[in-house]
């Protein structure tokens, strides 16, 4: 468990910070109707997203989801553009044409968010094929929920790597719903990681909530995939704090149920390890969730000096 | 009559007719507690039971072909797809088996289902959740396809669409939900599919159009309307069976033809109203070339000046209106 | 064992052979290019597709798939509608409009043979669940192939039949190819049936050759599954002795492979079984197939002077 | 120059470009050792390989994702979907995935893929592996769509498509695998997309078709000519980019437009089309009503004369013709 470096531990509480910040900002846009759309925030499932993205490397590439923000800041992301892709504007990672659901760097191998549920799937399988076929010794995070694990996509998805033996890493993050409906009412089984016996390939079930397992675990099963053997199928336990999107009541779970999660936060328990264990102390770590902080807000303020597309964008870039 | 919204006009719609008819069921994702995620269910959960508003797992293909296996088997369902765009997950079993049934097996088969979904852009959910994308639907035989654009229409049809005995495609407009109408209470009001309606009467120009579009046209009709032009506003309600006598029978009267709607222009449905005008008699009433208005062949961009740009504005429809009358 | 009845033994080798019969004269028929289109034949598969749906009661439902023929036949059809239809006749099932891949019967239950792989899925799970809905105590048979076990409609359909607890048989019958390509080209597990585990249902394997066996099984997962205990996933190992369809050169599989399992013909072994248990001798069950052969020869003449379907009928039937 | 058949032709391009470049491969169905349903692909697993030519499970889904995957980072994949209503199976990955990457992401990134298919009726396979669906993918911004009707036109655009840095959805015509023509063998013979062809030149008449209707028209065409008609076949070869100069330019010198497919009429690119005259210049030049002669709103029968009678006959194109010329 040492093992990792206060370098990294170091990132990773920053990513884990920076995730949260730029999530609350965009719940404070929304409720006072600054953006325009829906998000879905992940707050709460910060270290499934983002101890699973630094345990690959950095070439390494991923798909990302609608519940992306934390998975495309994890796989390391200028916040300036992030933000401002948020805010639909010209500086934004996708000139404003994405927007919070589509959010792709693809040059640093960051595929995409996506709008559609499972919609990652088949992406990250032709990704992997490429690293395959053209021997880059790279390998493929694919992230999904739990919900999307009822998708054909899903299934043809782990069907064709494990035949292909494809370097991809099938990552559920299980929040217990998809939407408002719990998992217990769209699946018959206990965790979505026994699906993988369906395919012949390990499945594995991490704490989701916990960053030091979660990076530990994906460590060593990047090696695995990376070796040779196929894909996987990781599913990571974890819990979303709030609403699914912008407009929900949350009538389908218990204030209870919620906070029980709550006192299981990622970002408290990768705090209370890194003093624990000696590796910084609390000044250090208020000094990195300061600046995380201020990173989100010199990115709002870059963003709203940026412009927005001109008109004409509109028609550009359908075709290559 | 009673003022209500669309989106309440299709809730009562599903209400009455779950109340009427024990086969009619709903099944989606999210339409139970949640009430759908634009809340078009909301309260049916509560009078009919988890048996009949039934929250399913994220498988559009599956809810779709069950609906169908449902449908041929006895019942009536009704399908939520969520978002328009995500019905290109359930195809097959709308396009290859629903649709299909009744001919392949030689007219022994009907399959009464009703698939519900939200389309269209303006509500800044970008490219993959704000396509319109009705001129598939219309294009399968076995498929009837409704766009209502009021919440009038949206009731008397989709009750039409829920007793109808086909596979019915019912394409709600996600920004006029919470537009207001008056709308019939009794029971048994109904439109009937394939019958359009003169939204407004007038003699200069015919403009077709549905859905979305239709709100913006009428606007445009009444300020011509006082500066001395006048427009008539046909909507088809229905886009298969397409009432096509009431389009060619404006279109010979006015002469002048403008259609307007949300979808991307090239490959779209008004390519197909436009072609049923001039294989028509209307043809040698046409004073001017017929204008299309469609949205612009792009995905739907996250920016809302963006967003707003690749449909047809106000000021376009104007535009369009004032050209076809060269003026 | 020998709770099988004579009644049913002589109705299931009555059907078999019959299947044979009507199946040897649609290859010949297509040999010599007197139908249009192209078919798909279940010789050798006879046992699997019969036996499984005379395990079910008569008014019990069941979808097909484009390899049908044995499995509308073991429903219980009227061959002379059958073979019309097959002939394109406006006296056939779906008056000439279907052809082999849309053989359908509503009424009686037969839901309708399919010419998308794993298109049956859907409608066998709504069927269910029409059953269910309205409590009729029946049953229904889904039929498809190994190949349509990685299409994502097996997926979807597992899954919620299994988390509606529907009364459905997965009934798969793995003839070990999906076209040209082995199954263990196409899936990484041993069994199709092991992916029942991923949807929390029961899993089974039977050996499709064998038709006691099949029935037996059958009739004990049909009152499992009549029982309210949700869907089950069957499969069905067996094997067909001819091409996929009418142009296959069978360059996938070597002559001894056939052979081999030429041995294991399913009419044969139960040929077999009813002699050595006494329940009927090899006259009795010649005479059975003579007749089979004879109501296929009778079929034939019945679509020969059957009508085709009048021009206008094409736009017939489109809509309700 | 060597004559071959249409489906010689497409194997020959998909051999040509994958010794050209490495980046190219092959996947669907059965395409190895097979050849694939048609026997397109014969004889290219044996050159290059299972790497590179590579047999699916049945996933049209995923196949079709993982191509769109592939093309993103850096690949050049061909997918043969086996028969065109397979494609309904696919909507997402092509639709909302595909179609959609480049423009979601603000130009930063490309995805050359072609999407194979096999399209139309005519081989007695009814009505679930018959059906014309281009109109759909034609309504797609970000595809482009080819339906060659020769030969040399399979080979040169399918060249064109692969080196396309967009997602290109090739229809192959079923009834035309087997037709013969001169083909051009050399290795940088390209067709560019969206540049039609005047198949025969006229002053008459303008006949507008594409794909299997093709040399039907022809037939008729020269059938009229020798009665002294003069018809004009044009053939967009690529309905989008379309060719709307060549068309429109044609429609301006004889006045007339008669426009075949094997689609259904409803909904199908025809109306495209049809509209893209009458708004044009050509409007003007416009002799009589156009006419669309396409196939029957049904489903594909079983039945062969019933199948037959789905689609223009030589006939009926005749019988359109004449009528466009008040004959
Ligand atoms: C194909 C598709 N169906 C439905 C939706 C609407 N939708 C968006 S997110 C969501 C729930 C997804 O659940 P899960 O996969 O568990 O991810 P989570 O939101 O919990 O992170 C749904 C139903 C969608 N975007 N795409
Ligand atoms: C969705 C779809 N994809 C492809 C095909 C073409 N096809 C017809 S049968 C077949 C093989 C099916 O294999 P399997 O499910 O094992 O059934 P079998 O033919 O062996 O009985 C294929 C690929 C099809 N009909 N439908
Ligand atoms: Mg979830
Ligand atoms: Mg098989």
């Amino acid at each position: 468990m040492n093992t990792i470096s206060k370098e990294i531990l170091r990132e990773m509480y920053k990513r884990m910070n920076e995730a949260r910040a730029f999530e609350e900002k965009v719940s404070y846009f929304f409720a006072r109707g600054m953006v325009h759309g829906t998000t879905h925030l992940s707050i709460g499932q910060e270290a499934s997203a983002i101890a699973a993205c630094m345990a690959l490397n950095d070439d390494d590439l991923m798909t990302s989801t609608h519940r992306g923000h934390s998975q495309v800041i994890g796989k390391g992301i200028d916040l300036n553009k992030m933000v401002a892709e948020l805010l639909g504007k010209y500086t934004g990672y996708c000139k404003g044409k994405g927007g919070s659901m589509h959010i792709a760097d693809v040059e640093v191998g960051n595929l995409g968010a996506n709008g559609v549920v499972g919609g990652g799937h088949g992406i990250a399988v032709g990704a992997a094929l490429t690293q395959k076929m053209k021997n880059t010794g790279k390998i493929v995070l694919c992230f999904f929920g739990d919900g999307a694990a009822n998708e054909g996509s899903f299934h043809e998805a782990l069907n064709l790597a494990s035949v292909w033996k494809l370097p991809v890493i099938f990552y559920c993050e299980n929040n217990q719903y998809g939407m408002s409906v719990p998992i217990d009412k769209t699946m018959n089984i206990e965790n979505v990681a026994d699906r993988a016996s369906a395919y012949g390939i390990p499945g594995y079930i991490i704490d989701g909530n916990n960053a030091i397992e979660v990076y530990t675990k994906m460590k060593e099963i990047a090696k695995y995939v990376r070796g040779g053997n196929g894909p996987v199928l990781v599913e990571s336990k974890t819990y979303r704090w709030l609403g699914h999107s912008k407009s929900d009541a949350q009538v389908y779970r218990t204030k209870e149920e919620v906070e029980t999660w709550k006192k299981k936060c990622p970002i408290q328990q990768l705090r209370k390890y890194i003093i624990e264990n000696n590796v910084m102390d609390a000044r250090e770590l208020d000094e990195i969730e300061n600046n995380a902080r201020k990173a989100i807000e010199d990115a709002v303020i870059f963003a709203n000096n940026s412009p927005n597309p001109p008109i004409e964008s509109v028609t550009e870039d359908v075709y290559a | 009559m009673r003022e209500m919204t669309y989106k309440e006009a299709i809730n009562l719609a599903m209400r009455e007719e779950m109340r009427r008819d024990p086969d009619v069921f709903l099944m989606g994702e999210d339409v139970g507690i949640y009430g759908g995620a634009f809340g078009v269910s909301v309260g049916l959960i509560e009078e009919f039971g988890e048996e009949r508003v039934r929250d399913t797992p994220i498988s559009e293909a599956i809810i779709t072909g069950a609906a169908a296996g449902a449908a041929v088997t006895g019942m009536r369902p009704i399908v939520e797809i969520m978002f328009m765009d995500f019905t290109t997950l359930a195809m097959d079993a709308l396009v290859n088996q629903a649709a299909k049934m009744r001919y392949m097996f030689g007219g022994k088969a009907k399959v009464p289902m009703t698939l519900r979904c939200a389309g269209g852009s303006g509500t800044g959910a970008a490219a993959q959740h704000s396509q319109s994308l009705e001129a598939w639907f219309c294009h399968i035989p076995g498929l009837k396809v409704v766009v209502p654009g009021t919440p009038k229409d949206a009731k008397g049809l989709l009750k039409a669409a829920i007793r109808d005995d086909n596979p019915v495609v019912f394409v709600e407009q996600k920004t006029l939900y919470k537009e207001k109408g008056m709308v019939p209470e009794e029971d048994d009001f109904i439109i009937p599919l394939g019958v359009g309606e003169i939204k407004k009467e007038g003699k200069d120009v015919t403009v077709v159009s549905y859905g979305r579009m239709l709100p913006r046209v009428l606007k445009v009709a009444e300020e011509l309307e006082r500066e001395g032009i006048s427009v008539e506003v046909v909507d088809p309600r229905t886009l298969v069976p397409l009432d096509k006598e009431i389009i060619i029978n404006s279109v010979i009267k006015t002469g002048r033809a403008v259609l307007v709607n949300e979808a991307c222009k090239t490959g779209g449905y008004l390519g197909e109203i436009a072609s049923v005008i001039v294989e028509s008699e209307a043809f040698d009433y046409l004073d001017a070339p017929i204008v299309r208005l469609a949205g612009l062949d792009v995905p739907i961009p996250y920016n809302p000046e963006l967003e707003k740009a690749v449909v047809p504005s106000e000021e376009q429809i104007r535009a369009g209106i004032l050209k076809v009358l060269n003026r």
